[in-house]
């Protein structure tokens, strides 16, 4: 058994003051894989990320509605699925905050910082089931900060 | 997000604490600039030291409070940036829509 | 729908470092629902008993087998079910650990922590499915401290 | 965990920084405990002002500890207890068991 490989689940309401608790699951499970403070604070970010626009655009804010976070840690790669039972989007029509049109927003760089601090971030619908974010991240190559972007 | 403000040669200092988040911190700033405008304070200097967590939403509210203040003929910047800040308004292109300074007294006599 | 109702899941894997996540999921839950620091903080310990338990007597630290720990909140009721994947045991079994023969042992101790923290502490064990624990506290009530016991 | 070790007067004060709980601090002062007894340290003060969460175990190994101690002929007391580590010794009715100090220099007098 590899003694690397980890499982932790959290599922939470639709609140933004739940947001902090998976937070510091990612945070902490970075750690424990041995990523320095910067790089598990990154993670960290790109997950609050995640689940706040689960709760927010998918959700809706319905605290009927769940938000289900898994993390999964084997041989140092970290796997993030955050999942919501909203009615999905068209990541393609997602603008680029980084346009001249789109600088002075004030919204609409959540899933751009979440591409800055993973390695990949990648939406899919299953039928019926909300909006389902695979995000993934090497804890062995040392890239936690934003600076290399 | 806790606040304080102090007003220095007619700018007014606004130190930011805590969160700037989804949900809390980011409602906060936006009531607190509207605030600082109804009052006629059209000069602003966000002391950023304090703040210790930033989200996109905190990061869009910084450029929507810079819009307000802006669009009323008044200006805002930024003193004291955390590097973790610092890095979230580079790799978005915003840290040049900024002026930050690190020293409060030349940041006040900026505004002259 | 009651603003106050909640329901939080959390999973881990049968590791030491992983009880503090659930530790401060309830400790969380216990000040989002209005308990004082100090309460929150006697609940947050009863949650890392269960959940030590679990892990050491339960799953015997195998890290294939989980923990499935949930929070309910319902008019200012949490309850809290910590259930492993062990073989179970008998509470009427376990030493008193105030009885002046046990007073200086080592262990013992965790279970008379949670009845002291929490409402109520109930062990069941649904056959197969190891020990499920559930512990009620009344979050209304201002009687977190330990000193009333 | 972490600690820190002086020597007064041949009272050995051992400072306890952090968690003592089931699986680091707990197997930490165990060990800690097993050093000073093969060194011929037998007069312990544990300074426990640093200690930010103890659980069971926690609790268990001081009580392990004592016993060490004192079956070597030495004797082991408590430093500056903080508020909820002393309820959890209460509780438990341990605290009686237990000679606690909030003054250093009154405690290294008093193994005389
Ligand atoms: N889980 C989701 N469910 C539905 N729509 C989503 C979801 N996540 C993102 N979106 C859509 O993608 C857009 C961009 O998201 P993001 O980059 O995080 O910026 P923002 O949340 O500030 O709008 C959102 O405005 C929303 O339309
Ligand atoms: N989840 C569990 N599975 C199996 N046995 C348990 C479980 N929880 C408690 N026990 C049993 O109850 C005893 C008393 O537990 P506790 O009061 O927490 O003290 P300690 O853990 O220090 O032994 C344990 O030693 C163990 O035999």
């Amino acid at each position: 058994m590899n003694p690397e490989s980890e499982h932790i689940e959290i599922t939470i309401t639709s609140r933004f003051e739940n947001i902090e608790l998976v937070q510091v699951i990612a945070e902490h499970i970075c750690e424990c894989a041995g990523l320095d403070d910067d790089g598990s604070h990154w993670v960290g970010m790109a997950v609050r990320e995640g689940v706040a626009n689960a709760i927010k655009h998918g959700n809706r804010l319905d605290t009927r509605k769940r938000v289900f976070t898994t993390f999964d840690v084997k041989e140092s790669r970290l796997a993030i699925h955050i999942r919501d039972e909203g009615e999905g989007f068209d990541p393609a029509q997602v603008a680029d905050p980084l346009s001249p049109i789109n600088i002075m927003k004030t919204s609409g760089r959540g899933i751009f910082y979440m591409k800055t601090f993973m390695d990949e971030v990648d939406f899919s619908f299953p039928d019926g089931r909300g909006t389902e974010l695979v995000m993934r991240k090497n804890l062995a190559t040392r890239d936690g900060a934003a600076e290399q972007d | 997000m806790k606040t304080t403000s102090r007003n220095v040669d007619g700018i007014e200092i606004l130190s930011l604490q805590g969160k700037i988040t989804i949900g809390s911190g980011d409602v906060q700033l936006r009531d607190l600039i509207a605030q600082c405008m109804s009052d006629g304070k059209n000069n602003i200097l966000l002391d950023m030291s304090g703040v210790s967590t930033i989200d996109s939403s905190g990061i869009g509210e910084l450029v929507g409070s810079f819009t307000t203040v802006t669009n009323r003929g008044g200006r805002l910047k930024l003193l004291h940036l955390p590097g973790k800040v610092t890095d979230l308004l580079q790799v978005t292109q915003l840290i040049t829509v900024f002026e930050v300074h690190d020293d409060e007294a030349k940041a006040v006599a900026s505004f002259k």
